[in-house]
């Protein structure tokens, strides 16, 4: 484990609003942590909540799900949409004891580059207070294949 | 197997000041799958472009990755580069390491680090690229515009002015809509008629214009560039073809007693018709619903045996028209609540309570008064004259919260118009705000109030009842720290809530466009898309979009115009391929879709379609969903929601999305 | 073999032994959801009395759910790094199965062992040793007695612990089953064979095997498989839960830079099994699928392998959503 | 009892249907579901409180399709699963007849989705007791139990794909687990495959589960995975109103949306 833990955040975006933020935010030099991945979907709505899953499976600590504000839409109803989803996703997160402390949802318009900048550094943050997420991980266990999962993990890594 | 090629580039300093660029490009080129790896200080430069090129064709490249600005920035640049080399422009992506990472982090091994996976992240995603080709639409050059009133009539001139065929669709038997009803416009009171009725004869005449009045649209399919309309034609029980408008049919029906619609109700008209002097085709039409020969079955006929052409044919039955045609401009105009929407203003019983259209009639030279304004109750010249702005406008209480926009400017020229026609005369205007945003339309305000000397008196109108001859009007005056003020009027004129067409729903349900809660039909988008609707191929003009004046809605018609025009300017529409597409493949399993559709409803553009599976014998196998490549936009909302991925969306599919989500999170080495 | 009696005080001392020696220890033990299942226990205390039948059966410790046989690295050089894991299984001990499962080892040993033998498999096995009980009680599902075997069969066992009032009548059949006596001998008394009829539960005999065995024969095109079959939901719970199902498919999960190769269960019953790329499914139906997975258990493997690959534990039965029943499906289509 | 063999013996004697789905007992005396294409095998007919299967799930079934005209012998739940159906435009190919007993004991004949729809909404089911019951035991836990508790659960599972076979929901051909191109889910019953395997099962039937528990009540591990629908379709019915399986309308949640939804987490 390095001296200080530096957690590993992907930030699922919008193309039209939240990305156009990020990028305001390089243009107008804003500074932020290092800390997050960005990966450019055209529209919340396309977002695949499959893909979250998969994230923190494939050892994300952290996770931004971030998109136009409502009305704003590029396809008028898209955020709409991915706001239900997000809204049943999180509840049944919740309901399976799943930490979505670990998951900030947002809305970043592409004025708001500061807005964007101050939200991956919160979250980073936030991710950093909660530690490494190995919950997840070590789930994959499998009870009478009797090998020591941590020991590979470690080779692996 | 893939051999990509990865670039980075320095921007000069903007991303080498932060990001070692030449350990990137060295890792990149470890990755699985890279064959090539370079950095460069101007990748956007020629030489830059150039030097893409030659590697593509030198290392026989499949796909590659430009490590710059991002894609919002420079993607189309490097596509077309990677075309230039001979490979689909689609196995090109951008790594976004300068906005998203040089210049919002410091100099340190961490942000060479984060470009790095940035890059290793879009490296994933072009090994999972696939080649996409513009989608071409074919495009029929004819226009539909529905509604024959000033939108309708200058966005038709317009296109067809362009030489484009348009075809004009009007419920009535003229066009010329609510504007030929006006009779001086604000702000420069020139008469209404006099500037139109040009434009009117214009559209009669245009070679490039098919004109149906007394017709409505029956039924709307197809799609953008498309569209397969059915349009209704109306018994008109006249023979056009015949008919020289000679009018002495309508003079010598003896049906005379029909309230008549140009004049607001305020005078008759006859059962075979034309409604009004200046009409466009001046041709009459029978009202069958008022004519003795239809509803005491055969009775009557004189305006058969008076005609000289022999016309009139009582067996002519409506007709279905089927067009093809490429856009659509919606311009079915507005309507206005009546003075009997106001309970406390007498439900509409005293004939002397009336609203704005109706004052635009006595006021017009063409109206029933032959312009004099006389009280409809018994003809009298009224002395005094209570206009009641926002009647019913801007009033929860009502269901009508928006305002109607044009009340402000028509109201003061109703009291101007009074005023000039009755210098002693006395014009009071209840009013919450005076909205009078617009080129010299305050002026024109301030000219009624301080020329014309119109009272103004800010405040609302709680009552209207009669006392010995009089409408009592108790209002309230706010400013006179709210002082109730009763006024002993002759005439009252309501400036009523513009609202949307009775028909309103049913039109934007056969066309497939939204609709507001107050059922006026809705934009693509408030600010961007203000002329388009979400049905692409279909835009708006004018009232049936929201209250607008003249000016505005001209404008709007023009820009619909436009829109129509440069989707006219190609034989073939050609699209993005970021389009969602359901899975096909051979029998036994055609398709993995289930047929749920519960995709068709996350469509904002009804993009989804039904399509039914068949075997040779033609039995049915199957219902499956099916993208219209010409109307998705490519938002991907219904592949987020399929449950079995039956839909992908090409350029951001699943594949690609997970991969770069595996990619990211794999580091296969420090 | 060795015969020994220990009594039922000390019992638990001969497991803390089989902990102490640091064997994994994997017996059967009670969940909340009131299910029995084989899991690695610490001490006595957890190990479940009262079942008769655990849900799933003890293959899964020689043939797990999911087995990783390697992992892989993408290295700088561009190669690939593997890595197993063959040498880090531990002993084992299986305390408490039924002679049906201990029966099912034989057929898994045949099956895995030998033509082509499989080295996982192997070694596993050869690290495991199976403690066994015999049963005192029965029920509907039970018909190993119909499977030419019984509640206290020896077949398959390291060791037979069969109870008797007040203590365990210990049959030790193999060298693995003696050397976890010696560790702890001084538990152990020796006997004379005791007969443990009374003590055993009796299953009711639903078939003859001899029967059935030359009944089968034309048994593929009975009218009565689709009857038989009709009910099924095609899940893959009867061989999940069966202690001689052996099909597995194996997967690569990870990415081109590292992942694993594992090898998990795979059930005939599932529509994707057979199904080809093209979209083609020689196994069309559920029919067809359910006659597959009999007709293996009593025809082909006799064939293939000289062995029924039936036990009669009933837990297919037990499993079943829809509460197919492997004899009475048998019975009907050998009619 | 006899009144249900008789309507049915009618039904295939007259040609009305051409195949009965219902239970009769197997040689334990278990309700077992069974199918019927004769008259005279209707006197095998039971229907009873262990008639608990979910009988409309065989509908999906291929050799039950070609019969086309098709009675079935349901409870509520059954029925209500058979409304969301025709509401996701399925069973379009079959002609479906159904019988029942109400409250009263009595045989109900629904011979038109209109009929059936109206039956099922007079006679709507609430959430079983027990299911309740844990449902609250399991909100009241900490997020910490929460997980234990579904870590502990899940470990079990073996994907055997029981809870997805039951399911007359899950009626997709290929179902997202077998997709591999990419791999959504893992094919191995790791724990944490387990894990994305029910969420995205959870996902996928939250409002148009029709909360009938037979995935519940039929896992051979014991997994109570029904009560996850359960509490989703408990959730979206207080957040944005509407019940699964109450009309022919249908009216899913989530591909339905109010400008107005109101959330507390979105920053």
């Amino acid at each position: 484990m390095a001296e200080t833990f530096e957690p590993k955040i992907v930030a699922f975006v919008c193309n039209w609003c939240t990305y156009a933020g990020a990028d305001l935010a390089g243009t107008s030099r804003t500074k932020y942590a290092t800390n997050v991945r960005i990966i450019r979907f055209p529209c919340t709505g396309r977002i695949d909540f499959m893909l979250l899953i998969k994230a923190f499976q494939n050892g994300a600590d952290g996770i931004i799900v971030s998109g136009c504000h409502p009305n704003d839409c590029h396809y008028t109803s898209g955020n709409f949409h991915a706001r239900r989803r997000w809204m049943v996703f999180k509840s049944l997160l919740d309901f399976m004891g799943f930490p979505t402390d670990r998951i900030t949802f947002s809305w970043v318009s592409a004025a708001e580059g500061k807005k964007w900048a101050d939200l991956v550094n919160e979250t980073t943050e936030s991710v950093r207070a909660l530690g490494p997420f190995t919950d997840y991980k070590n789930l994959d266990f499998t009870q009478f294949n009797q090998i020591d999962h941590e020991g590979i993990a470690e080779q692996s890594r | 197997m893939a051999r990509i090629g990865v670039f980075i580039c320095h921007c000069g300093e903007n991303i080498s000041a932060t990001v070692d660029v030449e350990k990137v490009a060295r890792l990149a080129s470890k990755l699985s799958g890279v064959a090539f790896s370079v950095d460069y200080k101007y990748m956007c430069s020629d030489p830059g472009q150039t030097l893409i090129v030659d590697a593509i064709r030198k290392h026989k490249l499949t796909g590659i990755v430009v490590g710059a600005c991002s894609p919002r920035m420079h993607e189309g640049t490097f596509r077309k580069a990677a075309e230039k080399a001979g490979i689909n422009p689609y196995f090109c992506e951008m790594a976004n390491i300068r906005e998203h990472c040089s210049w919002v982090h410091p100099k340190s091994d961490e942000t060479t680090q984060k470009a790095l996976d940035i890059v290793r992240t879009m490296v994933e995603k072009v090994k999972n690229d696939t080649a996409l080709f513009p989608i071409k639409v074919p495009v029929t050059k004819t226009a539909l515009v529905i509604g024959g009133g000033i939108a309708g009539i200058q966005a038709a001139l317009d296109i067809a002015n362009a030489g484009h065929q348009v075809i004009l669709v009007e419920k009535t038997p003229s066009i010329g809509g609510h504007m030929s009803q006006l009779s001086e416009t604000f702000p420069t009171l020139d008469c209404s008629q006099c500037i139109l009725t040009p434009r009117m004869v214009e559209v009669a005449q245009h070679p490039n214009i098919t004109l149906h009045t007394f017709a409505e649209v029956e039924n709307v399919t197809g799609f953008i560039g498309n569209f397969d309309v059915n349009i209704r034609l109306k018994a008109k029980s006249v023979d056009f073809s015949k008919c020289t408008g000679c009018g002495s049919c309508w003079q010598k029906c003896p049906s005379k007693k029909i309230p008549d619609e140009f004049n607001a109700g305020m005078s008759f008209r006859t059962a075979i018709y034309t409604p009004f002097p200046q009409a466009v085709p001046n041709k009459p039409v029978i009202d069958r619903a008022n004519c003795t020969w239809f509803t005491k079955d055969g009775k009557c006929g004189v305006c058969a045996k008076i005609c000289p052409m022999g016309a009139i044919d009582y067996t002519i039955q409506d007709e279905i028209i089927n067009v093809k045609v490429g856009a659509i401009v919606t311009a079915t105009g507005f309507d206005i609540k009546h003075s009997d929407f106001f309970p406390e203003y007498g439900y509409g019983k005293h004939p002397d309570i009336i609203d704005g259209l109706q004052f635009e009639r006595l006021a017009s030279a063409s109206g029933p008064t032959g312009g004099e304004i006389r009280r409809p109750s018994d003809g009298k010249v009224p002395e005094t004259v209570v206009f009641l702005a926002c009647a019913g406008s801007r009033d929860k209480a009502k269901g009508i919260e928006y305002c109607s926009k044009i009340c402000c400017m028509y109201t003061a020229k109703h009291a101007m118009l009074y005023k000039h026609k009755n210098h002693h005369g006395k014009a009071y205007v209840f009013y919450m705000d005076i909205r009078s945003a617009g080129k010299s339309y305050d002026e024109f305000v301030r000219r009624a109030i301080e020329e014309d000397d119109v009272n103004y008196i800010r405040g609302r109108v709680s009552k209207i009842y009669e006392k010995n001859g009089k409408l009592m009007v108790v209002g309230v005056d706010t400013l006179l720290n709210a002082k109730p003020v009763t006024i002993e009027a002759d005439l009252v004129v309501l400036a009523t809530a513009v609202v949307a067409n009775e028909d309103a729903e049913s039109v934007a349900q056969k066309l497939h466009i939204s609709y507001d809660k107050h059922k006026f039909f809705a934009e693509a988008h408030p600010k961007l898309k203000p002329v388009e609707t979400n049905t692409a191929g279909i835009t708006l003009a004018g009232a049936c979009q929201s209250a607008k004046d003249i000016p505005e809605t001209v404008a709007q018609a023009s820009a619909a115009a436009a829109k129509t025009i440069i989707l006219f300017s190609g034989s073939e529409l050609t699209r993005e391929p970021v389009v969602a597409t359901v899975n096909r493949s051979a029998a036994p399993v055609y398709t993995t879709c289930t047929g749920c559709f519960l995709c068709q409803e996350v469509c904002p553009y009804q993009a989804i379609e039904r399509e039914e599976i068949r075997d040779r014998a033609g039995n049915l196998l199957m219902n499956a969903a099916r993208v219209n490549a010409g109307l998705c936009q490519g938002c991907g909302t219904c592949v987020a929601m399929c449950r079995n991925k039956s839909i992908d969306l090409q350029g951001f599919s699943n594949q690609q999305m997970l991969s770069e989500v595996m990619g990211l999170l794999n580091e296969p080495f420090e | 073999m060795e015969l020994k009696l220990i009594s039922t005080t000390d019992i638990a001392a001969f497991f803390d032994g089989l902990l102490k020696a640091g064997k994994v220890v994997v017996a059967p033990v009670l969940k909340q959801s009131g299910k029995v299942f084989f899991k690695p226990v610490q001490s006595f205390a957890e190990v479940a009395t009262e079942y008769i039948q655990t849900t799933f059966s003890a293959k899964e410790v020689v043939f797990p759910k999911v087995e990783e046989l390697f992992t892989y690295k993408h290295n700088e050089e561009g190669g690939l790094d593997f890595n197993d894991y063959l040498d880090r299984i531990p002993e084992t001990v299986i305390w408490g199965l039924r002679p049906c499962d201990a029966a099912g080892f034989d057929y898994l040993n045949v099956f895995f062992l030998q033509e082509h033998p499989d080295a996982y498999f192997k070694a596993r096995y050869d690290k495991t040793t199976l403690v066994t009980m015999s049963c005192s009680t029965c029920d509907e599902s039970c018909f190993c007695t119909s499977v030419d075997s019984h509640p206290g069969d020896t077949k398959g066992s390291d060791v037979l612990l069969t109870a008797m009032d007040g203590k365990y009548y210990v049959e030790v059949m193999t060298e693995k089953g003696s050397s976890l006596i010696n560790n702890n001998l001084e538990l152990f008394t020796s006997t004379e064979t005791l007969s443990k009829e009374r003590f055993l539960a009796k299953p009711a005999t639903r078939f003859s095997m001899e029967e059935i065995k030359d009944r089968i024969q034309n048994a593929y095109d009975s009218v009565e498989w689709k009857q038989a079959s009709m009910g099924c939901y095609s899940c893959g719970a009867c061989a999940f839960a069966c202690p001689t199902c052996t099909c597995f498919d194996i997967q690569d999960e990870g990415t081109q830079d590292h992942g694993k190769r594992v090898r998990c269960w795979d059930a005939c019953a599932l529509s994707q099994f057979t199904k080809h790329a093209s979209g083609h499914n020689p196994r069309k139906t559920q029919t067809e699928r359910r006659r597959q997975r009999l007709m293996h258990k009593f025809k082909y493997s006799v064939e293939n392998l000289g062995i029924v690959s039936c036990v009669g534990c009933g837990r297919c039965i037990r499993v079943c959503p829809s509460h197919l029943n492997i004899f009475e499906n048998i019975l009907s289509v050998t009619k | 009892m006899k009144e249900l063999q008789n309507k049915a013996a009618e039904l295939l004697e007259n040609g009305t249907i051409n195949l009965l789905i219902g239970f009769c007992e197997d040689g334990s005396k278990r309700a077992v579901p069974c199918f019927i294409e004769t008259a005279a095998e209707a006197n095998t007919l039971v229907f009873n409180q262990d008639c608990k299967n979910n009988l409309s799930v065989y509908l999906h079934k291929k050799e039950v399709k070609d019969a086309v005209k098709i009675g079935l012998v349901a409870n509520v739940a059954t029925l209500r699963s058979v409304l969301q159906l025709l509401s996701e435009n399925q069973l379009w190919s079959l002609t479906l007849t159904y019988l029942t007993v109400n409250g009263a004991g009595e045989l109900v004949v629904l011979s038109s989705a209109e009929e059936l729809e109206g039956y099922v909404q007079a006679n709507f089911p609430t959430c079983r007791p027990e299911d309740q019951e844990m449902l609250d035991k399991l909100n009241a836990m900490s997020r910490e139990e929460r997980w234990a508790f579904w870590k502990d659960q899940l470990s079990e599972c073996v994907k055997c794909y029981a809870c997805r076979a039951v399911c007359p929901m899950c009626y997709c051909t290929v179902c997202t687990t077998e997709c591999n191109q990419p791999q959504w889910i893992k094919t191995s019953a790791e724990t944490s495959g387990n894990f994305e395997y029910h969420t995205m099962r959870a996902m996928h039937l939250a409002g148009r589960c029709i909360n009938c528990g037979e995935c519940g009540r039929i896992c051979p591990a014991g997994i109570p995975v029904h009560l996850l629908t359960a509490q989703m379709n408990q959730e979206i019915e207080q957040e944005f109103g509407g019940k699964t399986g109450w009309s022919l309308k249908g009216g899913y949640a989530l591909n339905s949306f109010k400008p107005g939804d109101k959330e507390n987490f979105i920053k």
